[in-house]
């Protein structure tokens, strides 16, 4: 029979972050399953759950966890089939050799996050800390890192994967100094799969098989990350390649921390999920808890021989 | 010839022929006002205008003959209470547009347009098709002394030549009654006599009927069958002179005693209403 | 247009927003459509109730950097222009440069500036400033260059010089092209003034749309949206109106 | 004088067009050149951090190092360009002749077209993918509403700002309304126009760019967002230096287009 | 009175009065010539015009007069190779730009610029008070019959009130030169002559010299100390008549023998260029 078509809609533009669904598209591992796979990128205001509840895509790598539980709560018919990143991706960066050594310093500092998640997350681990974020002079952060790096700001959010390359390579790793949410108790997984409702209902054999295809994908840019970006780079070629490399790297570890040993790639904590979810009624971003049994939909990825999932 | 003329106001003169025939006149006007704001350009402006007639109009300036112009081009709609009449039918002046080639006072040529693109404006607008209406005014250059002038643009033309450019515009939009608001005013003496034999050609050959404006009297004279001397500001007839000279006339007919004679007379009215206008307050 | 013709245009501009107000709920009722297509006027407007301190706030916010980028743009832009009719030499320098700063997009200046100006206001004010310089340069410019040459050798005739020219007969006859600059730059100020918030603010009418995207509320979304076209709309009345004032001779 | 062309005026008769032309671009790129070399010294000079401005070689070297991204992605963002600017310029001019002839619908509509610009399209990604899809059409529609909107308010000054004693000469010939229009309004119109047109070919820039942020894969708004977000300021340059090249490049079209068409300037 | 004189070309009257002081003449052009594009304009034009002179230019419709007056406004530079001296100083085009009154042949009237405040324009520039020169120009009006319309603006005025205008912004603009191209040119008759009596009386009252353009061979010989009559394009002197006729001259003078004399002479000259200039290819 002919291949299915579908779309996958990215969180953002081709990068490493997304390498194993590249290299399952270069090697053929949808068509093997019968899907003609199209990889459409996001961009700022792009919402994957948004086009992905309207069908005008068929999965989608959302934000994560965060734009799951608002687009529930807005009513938005999406189901969250996998989870990539298991860990919070992002740290609290400071300079090693500054004022701050514990999170208790950041009181009365200038700390940049950003205001879609990291924010609530940052609270948190201030509020485990005993520290009052109102004590926390907490700004929004712009794009660029420059205002750390000149000393404008004390503490800077990083993704692991981009911003803290960027910080590593101008001021060298041994200046920096990283807080890490999972040290507080906080887990802020992102980077989920999801599928429509109806896609879930209606074609379950769809979505197992693109499961399948790439955790496939993913297991082989794993066990060949130069291949991997080599792939990357062909979809974006004015990529910084050294750059990419590190960030494979970087994305290997938050994809198979935690749980993944055993339940293999996309696996869904729903221990995580529940802190995540407490997080933001916390924050007051959800108004009431969503039904996590609709919300979360783990069958397709039990449908997987567990051996075939591991990494 | 004249039929008929009313001229109001205290130097109106009656002179009504009885025997007037309807389909003898191109144009009746019966009390024709204008009014812009405050001022009021004409007041009850009546006149009769034959078909085949070469009427010249003279007046102070600022007494309203290109607003009346305006009005018989189909322009501007005059005050409410007047009547006009246009080859016997009534008519309002929306009526008249398109059916009577205007001259107006400034040459308003189309910088865009070259010369001969600018006189065939009327004639594409009338649907001829483009080369052959070029071709038409590029065989009257000559006479319009424009030779070799046909492919520049108005702002390389001296201010005559600017004017004959206009003048052949409205001579090739071929139309019975002719309004010309004073066509020859920006020419030298000898391009203007040699302008006004062809005019009397034209109207001649082609039984055109002529409105003309002019302030030179003896212009006036040289060319119409009737003058209409108009008052100062608002504008009426203050007097309707015959010109009965024969045709055609050599130029020495100026200094003919019948001539002066005519002269003088409307250089008497003329002055007197001059000298109102010019001492009047705008109003 | 005299007073009553403009009373008029107002009624009719007022009936032109109800009918499309009414088809918009229309539809989105008719078709049932969920709030992330597009959600009922009624519901927009019921959220721009709840939120109406967050929306009035940010909506001054941004209200303010837009027009201190508008009047700062529009006075580069106006000097630009007749920095270069009293220099022409600098025509040819200005020009291209101008234009090449243009030609990238507000939005791709955006990072820089942020980086240059910060995350604050200074940085929208830039931006709206760069966007609207330009527009009110171009319309300044062709309407400067606009007059009658000849008329221009008439005041030189009198000895004035490129000051009393510009002042006595460029800019009067350029006034209608600038106003009609100025009042397409209003609405552009406003946008590029949310635009720029949404790539990098902490306050203002594009922080809330940021948020709200984020957050999937498109309902807010929208009451951000007509809080910004509402002020847009009055702002461009208002230099319309201005505009009336002083471009009487026509 | 050709008024409204923003080149020296001083340039109409006596040399050839292509010869100026010509002058003109290689003076251009002389120019180009020397600002270049002087920002390279001075970047060099002053030690400037690459992340505030990199040095113009680096930029080059970045474009070369692989150019058929920034290739294609010209063409590709030349083609939203051109699509999103013919349609805006047609519409806009279209409309502006509607609003001018129907006072009322002017009245009634005009409201709206100002309402409909301060919608910021980057708000409503997803809007536009779900309504256009991730065709060229859906960076076109952008780039088309980003363009209308000045050309509609110059062409309607322009047609408003008609001699109206030419009109009433013309009338005086029985033209018809079209006839009006067609041989004295949009000519007349003309200089107006085109300082629109020349607004509105870096808009319909903006809108194409703008448009490849809703996930799209080739053109230089996706190359600007990448060395956003990334932080390479390199990358940054290099996109905008592109966009500049595209930008200007049209822009200087149109500028020509208008030296051509509106030679008249403000001759009366 | 004038002092030396040199017409070139076939025509030429070389007419050098050998005692001519430097310090009588206000202006002297040797050889002027401009070119635009492929058209010769003017082509050696050589004339000088002594202070408190009244010198009238009449020429056929194209033959570059506003083309010269361009040129001693400071307007335009001819071509190379010319001499211009003023004030007994040799000077070039760009030199006189602020030093002679100058009436350009088409109004050039400002649109939004009340009648008043288009009069005082050059006031203006000069730097005199708004005030004063408003409340100078006020008086003026009923001068140039345009009372009562102080306040209104340019296009509410019919074309000879234009003009007037014009005429008044000139007036206003005191210089020793004043250059006026068909100052008169759409006025009526009476109009006309008490415009002309008002300029003599400016001349003599206020030692002012005068260049005026016209294309009434009756107006040139009446007002002019002088009449340059200048050929055909490319326009250069073709004929210098002095006009010894006494001053203060009565209206009754156009109708004496020697005023004739003197007419028949010009008309003649005049004729013979405007025929060669009408049949003549445009270059
Ligand atoms: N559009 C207008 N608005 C106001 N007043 C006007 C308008 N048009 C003409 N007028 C007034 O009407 C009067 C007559 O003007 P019109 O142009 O008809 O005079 P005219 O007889 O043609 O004069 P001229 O010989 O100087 O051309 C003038 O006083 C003028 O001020
Ligand atoms: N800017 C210009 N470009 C090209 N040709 C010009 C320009 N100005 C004038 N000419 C030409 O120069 C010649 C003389 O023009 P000018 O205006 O001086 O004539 P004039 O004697 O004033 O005529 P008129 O009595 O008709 O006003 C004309 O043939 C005209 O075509
Ligand atoms: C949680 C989180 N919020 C904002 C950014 C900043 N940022 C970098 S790339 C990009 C586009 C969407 O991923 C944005 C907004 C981030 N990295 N992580
Ligand atoms: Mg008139
Ligand atoms: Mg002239």
């Amino acid at each position: 029979a002919d291949p299915v078509p579908a779309t996958l809609r990215l969180k953002w533009l081709p990068q490493a972050q997304f390498a194993g669904f590249y290299v399952a598209v270069a090697k053929g591992y949808y068509k093997a399953e019968g899907i003609d796979l199209t990889i459409n990128p996001g961009g700022p205001n792009i919402l994957a759950e948004n086009l992905v509840a309207t069908g005008a895509d068929t999965f989608g790598l959302s934000g994560g966890l965060d734009s799951v539980f608002a687009a529930r709560d807005k009513g938005l018919p999406v189901v969250c089939v996998g989870i990539s990143h298991q860990l919070t991706p992002f740290v609290f960066v400071v300079r090693a050799d500054g004022p701050i050594k514990t999170i208790q310093d950041f009181k009365g500092k200038k700390v940049t996050t950003w205001f879609t998640g990291a924010n609530h997350v940052l609270k948190a681990m201030l509020t485990k800390n005993g520290v009052d974020p109102a004590l926390v002079d907490i700004q929004p952060q712009q794009v660029s890192v420059t205002p750390f790096v000149d000393g404008q700001v004390d503490v800077i959010t990083a993704t692991r994967y981009n911003e803290y390359y960027t910080i590593k390579t101008r001021m060298g790793e041994e200046k920096l100094r990283t807080f890490v949410a999972e040290d507080s108790g906080i887990t802020f997984p992102r980077d989920t799969l999801i599928v429509s409702e109806t896609t879930a209902k209606e074609k379950p054999e769809l979505v197992k098989a693109f499961l399948r295809a790439s955790i496939k994908g993913w297991k082989d840019a794993f066990s060949d990350p130069k291949g991997a970006v080599d792939t990357i780079m062909k979809a974006a070629p004015t990529l910084d390649r050294a750059h990419q490399e590190f960030q494979l790297a970087e994305v290997q570890k938050l994809m198979t921390a935690g749980k993944v040993k055993e339940d293999g790639l996309f696996w869904i904590d729903m221990d995580a999920v529940k802190i995540t979810q407490q997080l933001f009624l916390d924050a007051k971003v959800i108004s009431k808890p969503v039904d996590l049994a609709a919300t979360f939909n783990r069958s397709f990825l039990e449908a997987i021989p567990v051996a075939d999932r591991r990494p | 010839m004249p039929v008929s003329i009313q001229g109001s106001g205290e130097a109106a003169l009656a002179a009504k022929a009885a025997g007037a025939s309807d389909a003898a006149q191109i144009l009746s006007l019966t009390g024709v006002t204008k009014t812009f704001g405050a001022t009021r350009a004409l007041d009850g402006f009546t006149a009769t205008i034959d078909k085949g007639e070469f009427v010249t109009v003279v007046g102070p300036s600022g007494c309203g003959k290109s607003t009346l112009f305006n009005i018989v081009a189909g322009l501007e709609e005059p005050d409410p209470g007047c009547a006009m009449r246009f080859e016997g039918n009534s008519v309002i002046a929306a009526d008249l547009l398109g059916r009577v080639s205007f001259m107006p006072q400034r040459d308003l040529l189309l910088p865009w347009r070259t010369v001969i693109d600018n006189a065939i404006l009327a004639l594409e607008v009338e649907g001829a098709p483009r080369k052959e209406a070029r071709a038409l005014a590029e065989k009257m250059l000559p006479e319009f002394g424009l030779t070799g002038f046909g492919q520049q643009y108005p702002h390389q033309l001296s201010g005559g030549m600017r004017q004959r450019v206009a003048l052949m515009r409205t001579f090739l939009f071929k139309r019975d009654l002719m309004l010309l608001d004073e066509p020859f005013g920006a020419l030298d003496a000898l391009t203007r006599t040699m302008m006004q034999r062809w005019l009397l050609d034209v109207w001649q050959k082609h039984q055109r009927t002529i409105l003309f404006i002019t302030h030179d009297v003896d212009e006036a004279l040289f060319l119409g069958d009737r003058v209409l001397v108009m008052s100062a500001r608002p504008g009426k007839v203050k007097l309707e002179q015959k010109v009965d000279l024969p045709r055609p006339r050599p130029a020495e007919i100026v200094i003919s005693p019948e001539f002066i004679r005519l002269k003088r007379t409307l250089l008497e009215a003329i002055e007197e209403e001059a000298m109102k206008s010019f001492t009047a307050e705008g109003k | 247009m005299s007073a009553p013709q403009s009373s008029r245009a107002l009624q009719r501009g007022a009936l032109g927003m109800v009918l499309l107000v009414l088809a918009w709920e229309g539809v989105a009722r008719g078709f049932n459509l969920p709030a992330y297509t597009l959600p009922s006027v009624s519901a927009i407007l019921g959220s721009i109730f709840d939120h109406r301190t967050t929306l009035f706030l940010a909506g001054a916010y941004t209200f303010a950097e837009a027009f201190s980028g508008y009047v700062i743009g529009a006075v580069i832009g106006i000097a630009l222009a007749v920095v270069i009719t009293l220099i022409p030499m600098t025509r040819n320098a200005i020009v291209p440069v101008a234009t090449s700063i243009n030609s990238v997009p507000v939005v791709a200046w955006s990072p820089l500036i942020l980086l240059w100006f910060g995350i604050g206001m200074p940085s929208k004010v830039v931006m709206v400033a760069l966007a609207v310089s330009f527009t009110v340069f171009l319309s300044a410019l062709a309407g400067l260059d606009r007059v009658d040459r000849r008329s221009v050798d008439l005041m030189r005739s009198f000895g004035a010089g490129r000051l009393a020219i510009l002042f006595r007969l460029r800019l009067p006859t350029a006034l209608p092209l600038i106003a009609a600059g100025l009042r397409v730059s209003t609405v552009r100020a406003v946008i590029v003034a949310i635009v720029t918030e949404m790539l990098g603010a902490y306050d203002g009418l594009g922080w809330v749309i940021y948020q709200a995207v984020l957050q999937v509320d498109f309902v807010k979304v929208w009451s951000a949206i007509f809080i910004a076209s509402a002020a847009s709309l009055a702002f461009f009345g208002l230099v319309g109106l201005a505009e009336r004032r002083l471009v009487f001779w026509k | 004088m050709s008024a409204t062309t923003l080149q020296s005026p001083a340039t109409r008769p006596g040399t050839s067009p292509l010869v100026t032309a010509l002058f003109r671009a290689v003076r251009g790129l002389a120019i180009l050149l020397a600002v270049l070399a002087a920002v390279e010294g001075l970047v060099i000079v002053l030690n400037v951090k690459p992340w505030y401005v990199p040095r113009p070689t680096l930029v080059l070297n970045a474009i070369l190092a692989t150019p058929e991204p920034y290739v294609q992605g010209f063409l590709r963002t030349l083609t939203e360009t051109l699509m999103g600017f013919t349609s805006g310029a047609i519409f806009g001019v279209g409309i502006a002749i509607v609003f001018f002839r129907a006072r009322v619908l002017r009245e009634l509509i005009f409201p709206v077209f100002v309402v409909s610009q301060t919608i910021p399209v980057i708000a409503f990604g997803a809007l536009v993918v779900l309504w256009f899809g991730n065709t060229l059409i859906a960076k076109a529609a952008i780039s088309f509403y980003l363009t209308f909107f000045p050309v509609t308010v110059n062409a309607l000054l322009g047609l408003e700002s008609v001699d109206p004693r030419q009109e009433a000469l013309m009338r005086s010939f029985g033209a018809s309304r079209f006839q009006i229009l067609t041989r004295l309004q949009l000519p007349a119109a003309l200089p107006q126009i085109f300082v629109a047109l020349r607004l509105a070919s870096a808009l319909s820039l903006v809108g194409a760019i703008v448009g490849e942020w809703f996930g799209d894969t080739v053109g230089l708004g996706v190359l600007l967002l990448q060395g956003m977000y990334n932080e390479n300021v390199v990358a940054i340059w290099a996109a905008i230096a592109m966009c500049a090249l595209l930008g200007t490049g049209f822009y200087a079209v149109v500028a020509a287009a208008e030296r051509a068409l509106v030679f008249w300037g403000a001759e009366q």
